[in-house]
């Protein structure tokens, strides 16, 4: 037989589960464990990779039946090109991640047993490469509750802590219900695309077959909405994100983070464009609103975090809220079937999810690197890693330059594409949306200007400065595993940046066979160097050229200022003169981000206490001073606690019926028997 | 030659940007002076102190990593490329295609990202809390610059800026009550981007006023001169940007020598004003509370949203 | 002749077994007898699958796809049972809470419940069914009252009479579905086989069958455990000692479950309408609700997870009472994977406590540590019953889930807040007992592995592909129900 | 004697089992409550005998035999004999409130009467009249097991709902199968050792047969 994509992606599949069956066979050593499981998953990785290059480079499509499931319901498969570019996501941070975690993992060997560590990585590995697979609601739904699990049970991995079990508590809790809506939409679809009276009404076919009408369409795609969103983290449903994300292994929550957040968004794709595909501006003008409102409430959290994989995680929501942005743009020009437009909007968005794959897992590894070496968990007391961590250090400065949006990097380009497309939305037929969508631009040039400022704090913070922790404690760069994998991940960055037309050209296909509409081909002589989406006079950006302009002036005055040698005396600081300067009196992260909650502080619970224990109550001669700080989501008192009051209410109500008097337990069946009879006749 | 041209021309005008933006912050000062009746040091006093910086021997703190060394060098870089592309005195740079104006303002984020960086890496309270207050400012100025700048290039149909020049220079006259905005607003933030009172005082090393020289308190020598230099270049290519996106008339359409020859004169001239203009700002107001800035950009942020409502209901 | 087999062995058990008394070997026989009668079932269960469904014994006894996949699940899970109770009881024994006659006891009242069960399920005739389910009611409620503490006695008490007055309303549902019947059917005892009764459905009187409906409803919906006629069951589940609360939940539900449903049948048919089948789903309904918040406030583990069953016998008397094949596939798995996965889960909740000496869960922690069979069985054992893939129990919630979406929509906002409700309340609960580490106050325990990993298997395998053979089956039942 | 006569005989019959079962309601005594169930019994299975006479209905003898033997002689003499082991035969149980009782018991068998009325119409028994009676007997020795808060007045409040429904059976259907008669009669004697043996734990447990005690099962507020 011939090899095709899907025949790599099966092979993939397969390597990945045979390498969960070695796990009951190694588990005594675990060294071995870590080396065979892991780069059998690289391996593993690297085909989805490939296959999915090949299938969006060829547009090609493919679908199989696998003989499991029930026996009217098999499982189907389908290898689209949809598919094939999130398969194309998931394999490369994959196979980047998979190599970090060699090294990475060992670190926890003498302290823990690994073995569900590995395990349950290679299960969400294979859970995300089903989910894209799928083609009906019943596989699709249990590769994504499997993913569900696997990651529940990564977070749970040092279960003896509790914020751990209360972090995976939530996390599943809140998936779960979002899983229960999936499954309803699909059921909904599945019940117009062919009645109840078979099974073959749940494959994706006979979904795009159905005439659904609009209201229940509607339904549909809101419940299929709130679950993706819960998984996605979108605001009011992202409580769980950071949590679960702070305490995580970091190579799964580079996973988590980078690409199991984008399952979500290939669902809503998958539902919106490809399974309803008619549909009203408004729900994209919602899409939109949440995106917003995820990606700004996102970046202020983070800037106000002070344990650095938490402040990556609400930047993960952030980006989510970016790429619902485009989406939601897609959906609106979509709608009034611009083609042209919404294919840019939707390239935005996947162009800025391959991006967020790539640095959030760059800074992710980073993170776990750090803590991997400083066993350290708050910004507060680190700084100076750049030091004593050259290669990480270096490594995680790529990656915040390109979450930062600056150019010639990866975040850049996505972003400015999504400009893009809010620039073009004068085009639009509806003054409403003609005068509200400029605004979300304004609110996304914000949250960019404010992921900056983020992402200053968290590598000036962590890296740069003095070390603020003890003197003693022992910190070395990580070894040659880490680096690779977080070098990959910088390397990609760069190249996503710099020559961002080869990606959109081999992307296009998508949205060619999803909305019927293409970007323009990149014009005038050069075409691979300058990145213009609608038109040359429109707008262009070339990566190629600002990356090179950059190089030639530094060099350029590099040179000519050591043309004549002067030498560099080291000193000690001058700060204006004062003296005695202590790695305790730098800046702290805490008041880097003091203005910004000065400014935007009205949108959270912010608690700031100060006690002064003065000598002898005089307390213009404070001997100590406390300062407190607590930043809680509004959310919490809006939507989480009312929720589990009510629960809790309503389950102390149904707890007397049961009331103990045999009596009592006498009279139900009494009345019920009276009821019914009153009531039938 | 007709090809080779354009890429002389861009040359030529990165020379002009290197060479004048000292000029025109010198005649900013001299302005000063002349406004607060002190006597000048003249028009050509930033050349003194740059070559007297290039000079110098450099101290550098002991904890200085390689971020910090780097940083002046990154900060010329982008403004200078940035110089580059924005239109002064034609409109047909090869260098334009480069960066629209988005891209062009997040060249000027580059420069400000690593400053806040080297700020932050010496590691002093002073330069953690240059760069805190520094990212504040821009992440509040960023947006509104952005509408501002996007209520041109609604108007124009483009964010190519040698595209908007083109259209507005060269297309008919119309008088738009949303440039007016969005004029407004661009000068409000440009105070701001470029560091001026009422948001920072360029002069000032008061401790807790300064911001932007908090960050660069350690630098020295030829770091301290790239940066003071790039700081110029970005006053010089704000003024620039403003008469490219409001006054572009003069800009030449085609190289050839006599449009070059005007444009060059209208530059000269629409500077000159520029620098009363700013002149005129800052010796009429005083450096502002921190935390009154946000105020102050909002209602830049306003304007330009005025601006644009106004684009889509009287235009 | 397989049928006299099957019910002769475990009859024959009880007798055996009561004489055998507390020796060494009594539990090697109970298991004996299981497997005898498992085997046994199987053979049925071939014979129904090679020429469809037949009377035999002089139209007394009647197996359809419907029974025989429940025969087959009941000894099958008794067996297991078996297994699972030897070394526990022994333990028990050893601890002093059980002693020689009470072991005695145990044992043949075991087996006389599994012969009852099997009466009730192989039983062609109305009123012989309604005597089984008395009986099995009857041999329960001392082993209930087994431990002869002061609660174990109260619950066995409620357990008792509740259970007898329920069963009472059902036989005068059968007396007047007879009454009905007999109009047809002429005198006699032809008037109370399902054989006859569901050939003439049509023609019996709906007024009567209406007031029928109303007590069988009220009768076996006791035995159900449906919301509100369901309070004997949580203390029932929680006081008895742990095998039974395995077979409660695992098998006795499910037959009287039966029962409701051949009623149900038999009610819509004269009707023509869906009235029984509407009842049923507000039955149905409510117990999911009441019983998923009722699970939130839960101290005791084996009560929590009683609760869980109300819940899930909800879940699949709704879908029942939906109707419609896929959800009558979702109800009849449903029933399928809900007993593998509860009893498996009230074995590991057994050995837990025993470990702990105690029910209570906020004493019960560092399962997975202490005994990684006991841990990860409760822990997988949990995310089967929530309804978590690849298990079974998804496939059926996924199948009436998405029936329920078509069918009666606006339900699914309800099912939805229970099924979340149930989920949270399980997890929170279980999540501290198997993560964290081993307390001061647990001891190892040489727990019984075969039960646990044969249930879990089978419900993974089920969930992940399901046999042929089995669909198959389902769908002759779901014909059978139409 | 003819269908007619037979059919009078047999509504007295059902009026005096109504009696009875109004009369377990409010009596106090345990021993009285022992005689009236005897009663009511009886009456049960005489006029399972006249109806087996009148309908030639032969297996009905025999079922009225084990009536007899069951609900007359078995059962109360098994619950003589408890009662005398738990010495508990002077107890005097406070019936809560009478009146209100009888009330709901009239409206019971006013809304027993209403509801079978659909039956009387399709019945072409002569006892067709007298299974309002048999619902009516059923629901109130439900609603007795609900006043009565002594384990034994409990378990006489379940006999009687099984004698209601025995007369269901005969006065609606001229009896069930015969098998199910002996079944349901077996359950009934099994049932009776069961509570017997229960008696004795409940008594041992909670040193009284007071129902009310047992309630510590339930769901802590």
């Amino acid at each position: 037989m011939t090899a095709t994509p899907f025949t790599l992606a099966s092979a993939s599949l397969f390597i990945i589960f045979s390498a969960l069956a070695l796990v009951p066979f190694l588990f005594r050593n675990q060294r071995a464990l870590i080396t065979a499981v892991f780069s059998l998953t690289a391996i593993s990785s690297l085909l989805s990779l490939i296959a999915g290059i090949w299938t969006v480079r060829d547009g090609i499509t493919e679908s199989y039946i696998i003989l499991l499931g029930l026996p009217d319901l098999p499982f189907h498969m389908r290898l689209d090109s949809l598919s094939g570019f999130f398969l194309t996501v998931i394999g490369a941070l994959g196979f980047i991640v998979s190599i970090y975690s060699i090294g990475y993992v060992r670190g926890f060997i003498g302290q823990r047993s690994v073995t569900s560590l590995v395990f349950f990585y290679s299960l969400l590995l294979a859970g995300m490469f089903m989910v894209v697979l799928a083609d009906d609601a019943f596989f699709f739904l249990i590769s994504w509750e499997v993913m569900a699990a696997s990651s529940y049970f990564l977070v749970m991995f040092e279960d003896e802590r509790t914020e751990n079990r209360r972090a995976a508590f939530l996390y599943l809790a809140i998936a779960h219900v979002g899983a229960i809506a999936i499954l309803l939409s699909f059921g909904l679809m599945a019940g117009f695309a062919t009645g109840f009276e078979g099974f073959n009404g749940y494959t994706f076919d006979a979904m795009r077959k159905m005439d659904i009408p609009p209201s229940w369409a509607a339904v549909a795609f809101f419940l299929a909405f709130f679950g993706f969103a819960a998984k996605a983290g979108v605001m009011p449903l992202h409580v769980w994100l950071p949590d679960a994300d702070s305490v995580a292994p970091s190579n799964a929550v580079a996973l988590m983070s980078g690409v199991m957040l984008k399952t979500a968004i290939y669902g809503i794709l998958r539902v919106t464009f490809d399974l309803i595909r008619v549909f009203p501006w408004w729900w994209g003008a919602v899409v939109l609103v949440f995106g917003l409102m995820t990606a700004v409430m996102g970046i202020l959290f983070a800037i106000l975090q002070q344990d650095l994989k938490r402040l990556l995680a609400y930047s993960s929501m952030e980006n989510i809220g970016i790429i619902l942005i485009g989406t939601g743009m897609a959906m609106v020009f979509a709608s009034f079937n611009m083609t042209a437009l919404s294919a840019l909007a939707l390239i935005a968005a996947l162009y800025h999810t391959l991006n967020h794959a790539m640095f959030k897992g760059l800074l992710f590894m980073g993170a776990g690197a750090v803590h991997h070496a400083t066993r350290e968990r708050g910004m507060e007391g680190m700084g100076g890693l750049i030091h004593r961590m050259p290669w990480t250090s270096a490594l995680f400065l790529i990656g915040s330059v390109s979450i930062s949006a600056l150019p010639p990097f990866n975040g850049f380009v996505s972003e400015w594409l999504t400009f893009q497309a809010f620039l073009l939305s004068p085009a639009l037929p509806s003054p409403l949306l003609n005068l509200l969508i400029p605004l979300g631009a304004a609110i996304l040039a914000l949250t960019a200007a404010l992921a900056a400022t983020c992402f200053v704090k968290a590598f000036g913070v962590t890296f740069l400065g003095r070390w603020r922790g003890d003197h003693d404690t022992p910190i070395h760069e990580v070894d040659g595993f880490m680096k690779t994998g977080m070098g990959l991940a910088a390397s990609m960055c760069l190249f996503l940046g710099v020559l961002p037309t080869f990606v959109i050209d081999w992307m296009d296909i998508v949205p060619e066979r999803f909305l019927g509409g293409k970007l323009a081909a990149s014009a005038g002589e050069f075409g691979w160097m300058w990145l213009t989406p609608i038109s040359y006079t429109r707008a262009s950006y070339s990566g190629p050229v600002v990356l090179l302009g950059i190089i030639a002036i530094v060099a350029l005055a590099y040179i000519i200022l050591h043309a004549r040698g002067t030498t560099i005396h080291r000193g000690p600081l001058w700060d204006c003169g004062f003296e005695k300067i202590t790695p305790r009196m730098q800046y702290t992260g805490t008041a880097f981000s003091m203005p910004i909650r000065r400014i935007f502080g009205f949108l959270f619970n912010v608690r700031e206490r100060i006690e002064v224990d003065a000598e002898h109550g005089q307390r213009a001669f404070p001997s100590r001073i406390y300062y407190s700080l607590k930043i809680r989501d509004r959310m919490w008192n809006w939507l989480y606690q009312p929720v589990a009051d009510a629960s809790f209410w309503v389950a102390r109500q149904a707890g007397r019926l049961q009331q103990g008097r045999i009596q009592m337990y006498l009279i139900y069946p009494f009345i019920t028997i009276i009821v019914l009879l009153v009531l039938l006749r | 030659m007709s090809e080779i041209f354009p890429y002389i021309l861009d040359g030529l005008q990165i020379v002009i940007l290197l060479f004048a933006a000292p000029v025109f912050a010198g005649w900013v000062k001299t302005l000063k002076c002349w406004f607060q009746g002190r006597t000048t040091a003249g028009v050509l006093q930033p050349y003194r102190d740059l070559t007297k910086l290039f000079h110098k021997d450099i101290v550098l703190a002991e904890n200085a990593s390689w971020v910090f060394r780097f940083t002046p060098y990154a900060v010329f870089g982008s403004v200078v490329l940035a110089g580059g592309i924005i239109p002064i005195l034609s409109v047909d740079l090869p260098l334009s295609a480069t960066a629209d104006i988005i891209a062009l303002i997040s060249l000027f984020t580059i420069a400000r990202f690593f400053t806040a960086l080297a700020g932050m890496d010496i590691g002093t309270a002073f330069g953690g809390m240059g760069a805190s207050r520094e990212k504040t400012i821009a992440s509040v100025a960023e947006p509104a610059m952005l509408m501002a700048i996007f209520t041109v290039s609604l108007v124009c149909k483009s964010t190519s800026l040698s595209q908007m020049v083109q259209v507005i220079a060269h297309g008919e006259f119309i008088l738009r009550p949303s440039l007016a905005f969005a004029l407004l607003a661009f000068a409000l933030i440009a105070l701001a981007e470029t560091g001026r009172v009422p948001v920072d005082n360029p002069a000032t090393h008061l401790e807790l006023t300064m911001i932007h020289e908090g960050m660069i308190l350690e630098y020295s020598g030829r770091h301290l001169a790239l940066i003071e230099w790039a700081g110029m270049m970005k006053l010089f290519l704000f003024a620039a940007l403003g008469i490219a996106a409001f006054f572009p008339w003069g800009i030449a359409a085609a190289n050839d020598s006599p449009a070059l020859f005007v444009a060059a004169l209208s530059l000269i001239l629409k500077l000159t004003v520029a620098g009363v203009g700013l002149v005129m700002i800052e010796t009429g107001l005083a450096k502002m509370r921190f935390f009154r800035v946000p105020e102050f950009l909002g209602s830049a942020f306003l304007f330009a949203t005025l601006g644009m409502l106004s684009y889509f209901m009287l235009e | 002749m397989t049928i006299f087999t099957l019910l002769g062995v475990s009859f024959i058990g009880a007798l055996v077994l009561a004489f055998v008394g507390d020796r060494k070997f009594a539990p090697e026989i109970n298991i004996v007898c299981s497997f005898a009668s498992f085997v046994a079932s199987i053979v049925l269960a071939l014979q129904v699958y090679q020429d469809g469904p037949f009377v035999a014994g002089g139209k007394f006894f009647f197996i359809d796809a419907f029974s025989v996949y429940l025969v087959v699940l009941t000894s099958f899970v008794s067996m297991t049972t078996t297994i699972f109770s030897k070394p526990y009881m022994r333990r028990e024994r050893d601890h002093g809470r059980v002693g020689h006659w009470g072991m005695r006891f145990y044992h043949a009242m075991f087996q006389l419940f599994i012969f009852a069960m099997l009466l009730c399920l192989l039983t062609n005739n109305v009123g012989v069914l309604w005597i089984a389910m008395e009986l099995a009611t009857l041999a329960t409620v001392l082993l209930v009252s087994l431990y002869k503490t002061p609660t174990a006695i109260e619950a066995a008490w409620k357990y008792f009479i509740l259970c007898g007055v329920g069963i009472a309303q059902a036989l005068f549902g059968t007396v007047l579905l007879y009454f009905a019947a007999e109009k047809v059917l002429g005198e006699g005892g032809d008037a109370l086989l399902w054989t006859n009764l569901s050939q003439i459905s049509g023609q019996l009187e709906p007024t009567v069958l209406k007031l029928a409906f109303v007590f069988l409803m009220v009768g076996y919906g006791t035995k159900v455990g449906l919301v509100p006629l369901h309070n004997w069951l949580p203390d029932a589940h929680a006081e008895g000692p742990t095998p039974i609360s395995a077979v409660l939940s695992g098998l006795l539900l499910n037959i009287a479950l039966y029962a409701l449903v051949r009623c149900k049948v038999l009610v819509d048919g004269s009707l023509g309408t869906h009235l029984a089948g509407n009842i049923m789903m507000g039955f149905g309904l409510l117990s999911i609700l009441v019983a998923s918040f009722s699970m939130l406030r839960q101290k005791d583990i084996k009560r929590m997870f009683s609760y869980s069953s109300i819940e899930h016998m909800g879940i699949a008397t709704f879908a029942f009472g939906l109707g419609g094949p896929i959800a009558t596939f979702g109800a009849l798995l449903h029933m399928l994977v809900h007993s593998l996965t509860k009893s498996s889960i009230f074995f590991t909740v057994g050995h837990a406590s025993q470990m702990h000496d105690t029910q209570e869960m906020s004493k019960i922690r560092g399962l997975i540590r202490g005994n990684p069979l006991v841990g990860w069985g409760l822990m997988l054992g949990v995310m089967s019953i929530v309804g978590m893939p690849p298990f079974g129990v998804f496939t059926s919630e996924f199948l009436i889930l998405t029936a329920t979406m078509k069918d009666a929509p606006l339900m699914t906002p309800f099912l939805l807040l229970g099924l979340g409700v149930a989920f949270a309340a399980l997890l929170r609960r279980v999540q501290p007992m198997v993560s964290g580490h081993i307390p001061s106050w647990q001891h190892p325990l040489k727990a019984s592995h075969v039960p646990v990993i044969l249930h879990m298997v089978l419900v993974l395998v089920i969930g992940l592909y399901m046999p042929n053979f089995l669909s198959r089956w389902f769908h002759m039942a779901v014909e059978l129900l139409k | 004697m003819s269908i007619s006569l037979a059919a009078q005989i047999n509504s007295i019959l059902a009026a005096l089992i109504l009696l009875t079962a109004f009369g377990l309601l409010v009596q106090r005594r345990i021993y009285g409550l022992l005689h009236l169930f005897a009663w009511q019994g009886l009456f049960l299975s005489i006029s399972t005998a006249v109806v087996g006479f009148v309908a030639e209905k032969h297996h009905l003898y025999i079922s009225s035999l084990i009536t007899l033997v069951l609900k007359v002689i078995v059962l109360p003499y098994i619950l003589h004999v408890l009662i005398m082991r738990l010495k508990i035969h002077r107890e005097i149980e406070t019936v809560v409130n009478v009146p209100i009782t009888m009330l709901i018991g009239i409206a019971l068998v006013i809304f027993s009467y209403s509801l079978t009325s659909p039956i009387r119409e399709l019945s072409t028994h002569v006892t067709k009249s007298t299974i309002a009676v048999a619902l009516a007997t059923v629901l109130l020795g439900l609603l007795m097991m609900i006043t009565r808060r002594h384990a034994v007045t409990q378990i006489i409040g379940f006999l009687s709902m099984e004698n209601g429904l025995f007369f269901a059976a005969t006065s609606a259907t001229y009896g069930m199968p015969l098998v199910v008669e002996l079944g349901v009669g077996l359950d009934i004697l099994i049932a009776a050792f069961i509570f017997g043996i229960f008696f004795f734990h409940i008594n041992t447990a909670f040193d009284s047969l007071d129902v009310e005690q047992m309630a510590r099962l339930k769901e802590e507020d």
